[in-house]
């Protein structure tokens, strides 16, 4: 395992300690050593709060969103693991302004657990709280059964729309529903190189050839569509494009967004080759890009590939996607 | 004789026991098809209840529900969340009691299991901890002395180990590597069945 | 070679071609197809222009930091090789607004011999320019010889201070000066874990084995201080601290900044747990730190491995690093 | 006889074809202890300069500029750069004639190995293109024909190789690679070696 760590089992407190003392500006612990992040400023009184969470190893996701126009609050589980439901509920408590609180989070087994069992607990303390599911991984279920897709990238999305629309002052059943507007309006898919190392673990997520990629593949070494020597950057682009297209047809004057998203170690010199196929394609379609993104806005730490998620965006959506919001990674 | 919170705070002392002792046992089968941590889930779940033994009250629901909440604190793991679902379940059912008769146990284990199916959304077969619930559920049916009701769980148990072994895992972390998952024991099934053992002691 | 990329002899001008689709508020083309980026409004009257270049590979370094408040201009070569002397003096002609140029780059012989031979070129056509050379790698030279030692990650900071002092209408003399003031003021060390492939040669820099990490290594491979055994996250902060405190001691109420810099691979996540360290130490010095930077901000693609750079401020410097700045990379 | 346009482009011509001979043994030289384009630096070079050829005006130090201009634009490599320094020189020193008597060729030599020094910041010994070529500028000294001057060039870069082949590089990319330098022929030297080859024929 070549990481720069100290011991693994402190890897994600450390981690913590350091992103809160370097950006104090925008995170917060909720209390001493707790692994739940809140803005510097929450509770904003008044405002509808989100909140989300999930294994730690995903930087800039989860965490990292938290912020202005973004997160008000974030559980961070161990790497790859599910935070528990006391510390989902102690963020939900935390982040609370009084106007309830949306739980914004990527359809994984154990997530999905904790965090219903968390806004039952908080029922209880008369907080408010709903619940919108990423789930935009095509490569993980068929379109009949959208629902147990796996949530990626498209979480960032999720994250700057709905938390623009919290910003206006909107009540929760607004947030929800444009939170899940957003949801239902990306697609996702990703392409594998290598895998990544948990550093409990302290050995690679999967085996994989020295000449082999795989298509489809989840953030964490769920299996995908194939397996299969590696292509040239156009070819990969030129199906997961087709892949996102097929699920989600688009027509001449529709306006998108585009994240094309290193996991890790893919430079961004790579990413802006496939771009370059990706924007091609989407002119060929008639499709018109809006604020495109390149860079790692959702990695599984040193794990080389791609993914690339169109949001589909309407007058509504467009606009809340180019709000200001600001977090120590992204800033719009 | 029935079930209380002082018989409730011998059992956790003993489970706690037994769980340290097959923690590596635990992680090892874990991780040979997912995280690796189950054992950790499960001695540091039941270790947290031990610690706060002195402080669970007579009410039986609300002793039920303190142990719930040792294990929504120390785990974010699947396991974890289940067994306090589990036991939030069994809380509801004997809230505002001190005690609950051993021929309730039947209807406790259902309504943990009910619970624990709502909130993972995996059915009965999918080789989880959830098929050895039920096995052992069914052998204690009608059985009202708590050993005789272990010795039967235990063999429930064993069977449907047994029974499970050479199938797919269908839910999970170890879903993914469901070819993988035949011939090996569901890591679930193994924990529920070293807590049998842990009580019977 | 595990990249997603087509024909390695297209990579920069297929990369470039993304870049500037991606980001047409920031980057264009001095001319069609060519390897020379300027800002989308060069050039800007009367405002001195900066202009950098070096290798690609380095993502953001170099072409990224092209935009308000950061550089003007940029000649970009083949991955780690510097860019010919037409290209600079293009950028240079494209650049210049009439007040003249600041070639600020890195110290690497090819590169200062074309920069330097652009700039005669550019004198025969009455453009006026100077030179300052980012010499902050103190693993590459003893401090004697200063003027021998390589430029990294401290070309940030000189890009982010020297572009805000350009922006302030300053003359050509007075952005040398701030420009000067910076680089001196800088000291970098950098660690490699892995080595990075360039993909026309097709092959690793370098070879290291699984479990070891290179001391003061250079961000092509040149070599280090020390080769061994992998160490923990602490002890390599802190013989990196050690080495740049030496080099350039702090004293109780200095003002600092400090990046703590991936050369790629590496994930925010061991940053973090890095720069935690560092900001402890620098906190047990009596050095107050100013606008930390934890992240990629200056890269040899896939490598693995971390750099920090502490930039010494004085009221001057503090004040332009605060500056508004903006490019597709990087927000202030 | 004496050096002029005409003459420039005849040799010109030749040293592009010797040039792609010999590209892909310039490249492994250089790919062992640096980046491995030496030959694709002096290919594409001497054939942007066989471009111009037809362009290339009769006064000598124009014509000089514009074969110096050909590796500026083509190459950003230290070579490329080195060797538009060095035909820049002869530039200067020739400007506004339309010829150079083979007598001044070690004076042209002396100017262009004073610039290339001076751009790359090398010392003689360091073991890079200019020992070559001092050798060489040194060798056909009171020489004043092309043929004579040739082979006595070719002879002394002969010597120069051999004598620094066991030192190692002390300049440029094959310097990190010191110790592995040693026993090696330095790229630079036996690119120009091929250029007195090229010339020759
Ligand atoms: N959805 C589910 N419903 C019921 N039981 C499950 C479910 N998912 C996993 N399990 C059980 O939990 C065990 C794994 O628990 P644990 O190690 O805590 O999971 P993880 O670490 O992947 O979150 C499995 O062996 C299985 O018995
Ligand atoms: N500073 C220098 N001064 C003179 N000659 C140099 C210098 N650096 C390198 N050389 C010569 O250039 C040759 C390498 O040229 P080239 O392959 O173009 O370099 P690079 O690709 O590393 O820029 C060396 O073999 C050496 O003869
Ligand atoms: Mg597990
Ligand atoms: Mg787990
Ligand atoms: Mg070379
Ligand atoms: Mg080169």
């Amino acid at each position: 395992m070549k990481k720069l760590l100290n011991d693994p089992a402190k890897f994600v407190d450390e981690m913590l300690d350091g992103l809160c003392a370097a950006h104090p500006e925008f995170y917060r612990r909720a209390a001493p050593g707790a692994r739940v992040i809140v803005r510097a400023d929450a509770p904003v009184a008044g405002k509808v709060a989100i909140v989300s969470g999930g294994g730690s190893g995903h930087l800039p996701i989860f965490t990292g969103y938290v912020g202005p126009g973004l997160l008000d609050g974030c559980a961070i589980g161990e790497v790859f693991s599910s935070p528990s439901v006391e510390q989902i509920a102690d963020a939900m408590r935390a982040a609370n302004g009084g106007a309830g609180v949306l739980r914004l989070y990527g359809n994984y087994g154990g997530d999905c657990m904790n965090f219903d069992m968390a806004g039952e607990m908080l029922e209880m303390e008369d907080i408010p709280s709903t619940t919108v599911l990423l789930t935009d991984d095509v490569a993980s279920a068929k379109p009949e059964e959208r629902q147990k897709r796996r949530g990626v990238a498209g979480m960032v999305y999720a994250y700057k729309i709905a938390g623009a629309k919290a910003d206006t002052g909107a009540d929760l059943t607004e947030v929800t529903r444009v939170a899940q507007k957003v949801a239902d309006a990306c697609r996702s898919v990703g392409a594998a190189l290598t895998p990544c190392t948990v550093p409990l673990a302290g050995k690679p997520t999967f085996q994989i050839a020295d000449d082999e990629m795989e298509m489809g593949m989840g953030i964490h070494g769920e299996p995908g569509v194939w397996r299969g020597k590696l292509r040239t950057a156009d070819q990969v682009a030129a199906e997961m494009m087709d892949k996102l297209l097929a699920d989600q047809p688009l027509a001449r004057g529709d306006r998108v967004s585009i994240l094309v998203n290193s996991l890790g170690a893919t430079p961004p010199e790579e990413l802006y080759i496939l771009y370059r196929h990706a924007a091609a394609r989407l002119k060929d379609v008639g499709a018109e890009i809006v604020m495109p993104l390149v860079g790692r806005y959702a990695t599984s730490m040193e794990m080389a590939g791609v993914s690339f998620t169109i949001c589909k965006l309407d007058g509504e959506l467009e606009g809340l996607l180019k709000a200001p919001a600001a977090c120590a990674f992204w800033r719009v | 004789m029935a079930l209380t919170t002082s018989i409730l705070k011998t059992a956790w002392t003993r489970v706690a026991a037994q769980m340290d002792a097959c923690k590596d046992e635990l992680n090892a089968l874990d991780g040979a098809v997912g995280d690796g941590d189950l054992g950790i889930t499960m001695s540091r779940g039941a270790r947290e209840v031990v610690e706060q033994l002195d402080a669970l009250p007579d009410d039986l629901g609300m002793a039920f529900m303190k142990t719930a909440q040792a294990f929504t604190k120390t785990s974010g793991s699947t396991f974890g969340t289940l067994i306090a679902t589990g036991l939030m379940a069994a809380a509801k059912a004997t809230k505002g009691r001190t005690e609950a008769p051993w021929s309730e146990m039947p209807a406790l284990l259902t309504g943990a299991l009910d619970a624990m199916k709502a909130r993972g959304k995996a059915e009965l077969g999918d080789k989880t901890v959830l098929d050895a619930l039920a096995a052992a559920r069914d052998a204690i049916q009608g059985k009202d002395d708590p050993a005789g009701q272990l010795a039967a769980a235990a063999a429930a148990v064993d069977a449907t180990l047994a029974a499970f072994r050479d199938k797919p895992n269908k839910v999970g972390r170890a879903r993914i590597f469901a070819e993988k998952t035949v011939g090996l024991d569901d890591p679930g099934m193994v924990a529920f069945r070293r807590v049998v053992d842990g009580l019977t002691k």
